[in-house]
């Protein structure tokens, strides 16, 4: 396209930067101070989590007794490789090789996608057994009032994770696009690599989501 | 003071004095800062201001100056928190002996209930010179019982029991407000606490048809619940002998220990799940939806009354069917 | 200007974060008591440092300004929950 | 000076560079943005004026006569949410702080141009979801959306007031990304953090609020929002849910957010008492950290809002005493502004007038902080108009008065043009007056015991509301003056040339109105901040 080189020649270097060290400086930087909005955003969850299994012990082992371990822990396992062939569309882009840019961030949404599958998976098995909060919450074990609050915590927090989780692959998702009009080389990419810093916040906030939610009562079951 | 122009709210409880003192101390203080403040602008902005000729003297600052006055402030600011917090720890910390005084807030009223039976909506009896403490919660959303002339205020809340005391110190009616908005009519959820002499008090309190006392009305109610089934005043029940149990620690099959307080009760109630004493299975149903808000107040109050060997609980009632409860009105 | 991980790196912290996954998972099969939660977290901040550190390139940040912008999104998490958890941890004593 | 209102054939600047709505909606120079924030954050000032004329009007008498108890308590739910999120809390950093900070630290523009614009786009959808609200049947929350009035028992539109806040707040947002990324990476050769005006510091700490704090916000009001639409009932009492976490999460932004808005303006006063004193800022490196000193602590205090609400009594005096320790750096400030004037050489120009005013009113509001941070004293008057009388003092006789001392400060950089100077002091005094007599009486009427949100009241307050309502009248013509006199200014004012005030910041050493780029190359700093013995000895327009 004849129009995509003119944008690339404005995006390399947008007008009011000195040059490009201080545009790639302030446009990671940036992202870094997105993300701890970011932070902040899941540090409310975090906090009402905190309170909660602080003030009901026994519902919290309970409720987390009815995660599916499984499920929970391949998904650990796939944003992780997620987060590394990420990191390899970071590098590859770095080095200029395009092409294998491409396929990582193709790779990239492969697992997200599986991620997002496994987790409605899980879902429609806590639908199945009643464990929606609301008229239709139903459990038989110890305290189900607090149970029933350990299960809107996690389905608020997996939930705003998972909304993440689909931004992220609209993000990389456009990345891909961009990268296969030719927008991206190896001295002009910061947007491949600020959606690469998302995508591993999103990894981070799970890597703690798993075993808040799924580990701590798991050993009875075990 | 003045009817149409008060500038001083009344003072009727020993809380007013401490905290009209402090008050007093922070009006001075602050009036004393700002006109130093103001007047210190206003002889700079005269003795300075512009006139042809004269320059601005350059002057960067002075470490000495901004030392003393980050460290002056900080000092007295130590103290007015020392003092503030004196004054509210002693004002959240009741009496042992006080006479309590169940009050449950709704939208948009005040109904308080006494030891001795007497119910009240939007007006509160007590006797001058005693300590009293109230237990309050709410039926519906956060409230707030306010009662200016006692400089005291506490937010009243959905699923829990907080707090008051006071000890009274002047006969006389004074306003209670809500001071939490909760809706619509905040601004009609008021009353009046009127404070008696004793005798008074006695001819109110006599005078009252109270259908028996807060704690037998929870007796009856520990009866038609089915409470005694389980509860048993020996150590044959199911459940916990409850005698005695108020006010003591109570160790918990998970190991940790809490103090059986009105909040406790509560909770072993409506959701005897969250606390399991030890020793016991988890077998109690919960009474949520059963017992409205004053019936819990009540049973607590029976609770309580069951110190040592004075009434206990009556142990061979057959476990009646929880029709005769009102459900909780919403 | 901008630091190149190698792709060798970046296996390596794959593995070792794939390694503690199993490790908690597995973990969570004993009964420590309390301890189980410490365990967890202990192993889910070290894969968190790890994703930080390499994926993220917190490691070869030269820029120091963002350096401190981490830092204080951490710090201020922590005073979120400590600060509320006074109030919770609390309000027994009474 | 040029007293000529013949338009001169005009030097190419921001205004004329080019023309059309196109040119100001897809605009992404920071000046232009900060003049379509101006546009928009004026017009809600308006609307909540509006709201709190009424509320005012109501209080006239005892009985609720005027309006509905549900229309009344929508009333000050909206002036207090419109007030706070759409003008207050935008007022500095996104009009003068978007148009000043690259200017001040001689870049071209913001770093982050595109989301610049962006973050003014969010505003406005914010804005128009709060109007549809209000138009739609308003919202009566409180503008602190407490659990579960919120949540359960309210019928009005709070899904939506809370959605367009959360809106507004990432606006808020990237507003503080964008400044901490320019100023720690966009600054002109030379400009060193020591060398920076002070508004930049101030306005450099109230961007860290706005990242750190408004993120929180944001969950509490999803977290309100999800309890209402999917039972997802974090704060449900009948769960176990506890009605004072949503108070400390709201509360952890919304303490830090008086922060948000009152920084801007101490900025704005730090830039003007040394203008007109005609000398160096006292204590240059004292006010500058006493802004982040400010910001830090400000996190530590949120529970002060909750001393009644049934948190632990340990917890209450950590959080009073944070409180006492956060005012410290305010009163640092106020004493070097008052020792800056001194061996001044002192004008009384409008925005002195006001800046003056700032003092003494913030002075006033902050000490009454110090009596509601007193365990004590704060159980007596929480929910009372004392509180009331507290915040308007600061955000209302402070801020609005120093953004109002902002804008007519850089109303020459912004329009090209000079305000009426007479009708300028007039307006300040009116303000003033108006000012105490509405909001001074409160003091006394929260002391006495009446609660804040009451729509009736009983009889013997209604001498001093009567007098409040008296003093809203005042501040009102107060408040339309500059309205009037700026526009007629645009057509009539004086060209005001580069540096009417003769002050010092790079803002002043480009023309007025700045071109498109601000400077036509690079300026190098060589010399410190203030540095009014190198500047003209005497105000240019003034003599
Ligand atoms: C811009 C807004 C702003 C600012 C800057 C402040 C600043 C302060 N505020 Fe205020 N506050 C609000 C806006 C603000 N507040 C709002 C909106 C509410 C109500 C919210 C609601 O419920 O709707 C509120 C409520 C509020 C409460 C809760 C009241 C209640 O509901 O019970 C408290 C309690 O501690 C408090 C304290 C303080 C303190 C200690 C400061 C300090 O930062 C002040 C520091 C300044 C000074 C102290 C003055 C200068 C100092 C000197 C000149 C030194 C000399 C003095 C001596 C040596 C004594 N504020
Ligand atoms: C930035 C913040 C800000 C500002 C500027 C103001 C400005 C004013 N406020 Fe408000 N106020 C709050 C923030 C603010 N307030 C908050 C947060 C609350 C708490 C809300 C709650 O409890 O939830 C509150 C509550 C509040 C109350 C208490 C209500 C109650 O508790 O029952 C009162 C009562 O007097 C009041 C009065 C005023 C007045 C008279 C002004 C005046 O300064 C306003 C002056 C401005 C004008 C008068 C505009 C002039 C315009 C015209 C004359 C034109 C008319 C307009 C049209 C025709 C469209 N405010
Ligand atoms: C089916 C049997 C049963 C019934 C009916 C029952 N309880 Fe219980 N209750 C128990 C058991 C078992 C425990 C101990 C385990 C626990 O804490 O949940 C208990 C615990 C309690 C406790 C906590 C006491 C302690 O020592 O920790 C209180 C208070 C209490 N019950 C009150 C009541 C009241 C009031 C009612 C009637 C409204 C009631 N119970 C009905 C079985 C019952
Ligand atoms: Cu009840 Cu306000
Ligand atoms: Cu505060």
């Amino acid at each position: 396209m004849s129009d995509s080189s003119e944008a690339l020649a404005t995006h390399e270097l947008r007008h009011h930067f000195e040059n490009m060290e201080q545009q790639s400086g302030a446009s990671s930087m940036g992202m870094w101070v997105f993300l701890i909005t970011e932070i902040m955003f899941f540090g409310g969850m975090f906090m009402a989590y905190l309170a909660y299994r602080y003030e009901y012990f026994t519902a919290w082992q309970e409720g987390s007794q009815h995660m599916d371990f499984w499920i929970g822990t391949v998904n650990t396992a796939v944003l992780i490789c997620s987060s590394l062939t990420m990191a390899m569309a970071v590098l590859a882009i770095q080095q200029g090789r395009r092409r294998l840019t491409s396929i990582m961030l193709t790779i990239t949404l492969c697992f997200a996608i599986a991620f997002l599958v496994l987790k409605g998976i899980e879902y429609h098995g806590h639908w199945l057994a009643h464990e929606f909060p609301g008229p239709s919450f139903h459990f038989a074990g110890i305290d189900p009032r607090h149970v029933e609050m350990f299960f809107v915590l996690y389905f608020v927090m997996t939930g705003f994770h998972a909304l993440h989780v689909l931004i992220g692959i609209g993000l990389v998702s456009t990345m891909l696009y961009m990268n296969e009009r030719g927008h991206f080389s190896a001295d002009y990419h910061n947007p491949i690599e600020n959606v690469g810093l998302y995508w591993h916040f999103v990894d981070l906030v799970w890597i703690y989501l798993y075993p808040l939610l799924y580990l701590i009562g798991h050993h009875h079951v075990g | 003071m003045f009817d149409n122009f008060p500038l001083w709210p009344a003072i009727a409880s020993n809380h007013a004095l401490p905290v009209d003192l402090l008050y007093i101390f922070l009006v001075v203080l602050s009036a004393v800062m700002t006109l130093a403040i103001f007047a210190t602008i206003a002889v700079f902005g005269l003795k300075y201001r512009r006139r042809h000729g004269r320059e601005a003297h350059q002057i960067e600052g002075s470490l000495i100056l901004e030392i003393t006055w980050s460290v002056i402030p900080l000092g007295i600011f130590m103290v007015l928190f020392g003092w503030g917090a004196v004054i509210y720890f002693h004002e959240r910390t009741p009496p042992r002996d006080s006479t309590e005084i169940y009050v449950v807030g709704k939208q948009w009223m005040w109904k308080v209930q006494h030891q001795e039976g007497q119910r009240e909506i939007n007006e509160l009896h007590v006797p001058v010179d005693r300590d009293i403490k109230l237990i309050m919660t709410s039926q519906d959303v956060i409230h707030s019982f306010f009662v200016p002339a006692f400089r005291l205020k506490q937010d009243v809340l959905p699923g829990r029991y907080t707090t008051l005391w006071f000890h009274a110190i002047r006969p006389g009616t004074y306003h209670l407000f809500c001071a939490e908005y909760c809706g619509t009519q905040h601004s009609g959820m008021i009353g009046s606490i009127i404070v008696l002499n004793p005798a008074d008090y006695e001819a109110w309190l006599s005078g009252g048809g109270g259908e028996g006392s807060l704690a037998s009305t929870g007796q009856k109610l520990f009866q038609q619940l089915g409470c005694g089934s389980c509860h048993r005043s020996d150590t044959q029940g199911r459940g916990p002998n409850l005698v005695g149990v108020f006010g003591k620690p109570v160790l918990l099959d998970d190991g940790r220990t809490v103090t059986a307080d009105e909040n406790y009760v509560r909770e072993s109630i409506l959701n005897p799940g969250a606390k399991i004493a030890a020793g016991f299975k988890n077998i109690m149903p919960s009474f949520q939806g059963v017992v409205n808000e004053e019936q819990l107040l009540s049973l607590v109050a029976y609770i309580k009354s069951l110190q040592g060997s004075a009434g206990a609980p009556a142990s061979n009632q057959a476990a009646a069917p929880n029709t005769s409860a009102k459900p909780r009105v919403k | 200007m901008e630091h190149i991980v190698s792709a060798k790196i970046y296996f390596t912290v794959w593995a070792v974060l794939m390694c503690l996954t199993v490790t908690t998972a597995a973990v969570s099969y004993l009964d420590l008591g309390a301890f189980s939660i410490v365990v967890a977290l202990i192993i889910a901040t070290l894969k968190g440092s790890l994703v930080v550190l390499f994926f993220m390139h917190a490691k070869y940040i030269n820029v120091k300004a963002t350096l401190l912008v981490i830092l204080a999104g951490f710090f201020w998490l922590i005073i979120l929950l400590l600060m509320t958890m006074t109030d919770y941890i609390t309000r027994a004593w009474s | 000076m040029a007293t000529a209102t013949t338009v001169t054939a005009e030097r190419e600047n921001y205004l004329n560079a080019s023309y059309g709505f196109r040119s100001w909606l897809l605009t992404t120079d920071h000046k232009r943005i900060a003049l379509l924030y101006l546009i928009s954050i004026t017009f809600f000032f308006f609307i909540g004026g509006f709201f709190a004329l009424l509320i005012r009007l109501e209080l006239l008498t005892p009985q609720g006569d005027l309006v509905q108890a549900d229309t009344y308590n929508k009333l000050f739910s909206m002036h207090g949410q419109v007030m706070i999120f759409f003008f207050l809390i935008p007022a500095v950093p996104a009009v003068l702080g978007n148009f000043l900070v690259p200017m001040m630290i001689g870049a071209k523009d913001l770093a982050f141009p595109r989301i610049n614009l962006l973050s003014w786009y969010l505003f406005i959808i914010g804005g128009g979801l709060m109007l549809y609200t209000i138009l739609t049947g308003g919202v009566d929350t409180g503008w602190t959306f407490y659990v579960p009035l919120s949540t359960a028992f309210l019928g009005t539109h709070v899904v939506l007031a809370a959605v367009s806040i959360f809106i507004a707040g990432f606006s808020s947002i990237l507003t503080g990304l964008n400044f901490i990324v320019t100023i720690h990476r966009m600054r002109a050769p030379g400009m060193t953090w020591g060398r920076m005006p002070l508004f930049l510091w101030s306005n450099y700490a109230t961007a860290i609020i706005q990242v750190l704090g408004t993120p929180v916000l944001a969950i509490s009001l999803s977290l309100v929002g999800l309890e209402r639409l999917f039972h997802l009932g974090v704060f449900n009492p009948q769960l176990g849910g506890d009605p004072l976490l949503f108070q400390h999460l709201f509360w952890f932004y919304s303490h830090p957010a008086v922060y948000i808005m009152i920084l801007p303006g101490m900025g704005v006063v730090s830039e003007i008492i040394p203008c007109f004193s005609r000398k160096r800022v006292f204590g240059y490196e004292f006010v500058a950290l006493a802004s982040i000193g400010i910001a830090v602590l400000g996190f530590l205090v949120w529970a002060h809002h909750m001393f009644v609400a049934g948190i632990s009594v340990y917890s209450a005096m950590v959080f009073s005493f944070f409180s006492y320790l956060v005012a410290v750096p305010s009163a640092i400030k106020v004493f070097n502004w008052t020792a800056t004037m001194y061996k001044g050489k002192i004008y009384y120009t409008t925005p002195m007038l006001y800046a003056m005013g700032f003092i003494g009113l913030f002075t006033m509001g902050g000490m009454t902080g110090l009596f509601l941070a007193s365990l004590g004293v704060d159980v007596h008057v929480t929910d009372t108009y004392f509180v009331v009388a507290h915040f308007h003092y600061i955000m209302v006789g402070g801020m609005v008065m120093a953004y109002l001392a902002g804008m007519h400060f850089w109303w020459p950089k912004i329009t090209g043009r000079m305000y009426p100077e007479g009708w300028g002091r007039l307006a300040a005094l009116t303000i003033f007056i108006g000012f105490n007599l509405t909001f001074f009486p409160q003091f006394i009427l929260g002391w006495t015991g009446m609660p804040r949100r009451y729509h009736a009241y009983p009889a013997e307050f209604q001498v001093l509301n009567v007098l409040s309502t008296a003093g809203s009248t005042v501040l009102a013509v107060g408040y339309l003056l500059p309205m009037v006199y700026f526009l007629w200014s645009l057509r009539y004012g004086k060209e005001a040339g580069d540096n009417p005030w003769g002050a010092a910041g790079l803002e002043w050493k480009t023309t007025s109105p700045p071109p498109t780029y601000n400077f036509e190359e690079t300026p190098v700093v060589t010399w410190e901040a203030y540095n009014y013995d190198d500047l003209p000895k005497e105000v240019p327009v003034v003599g």
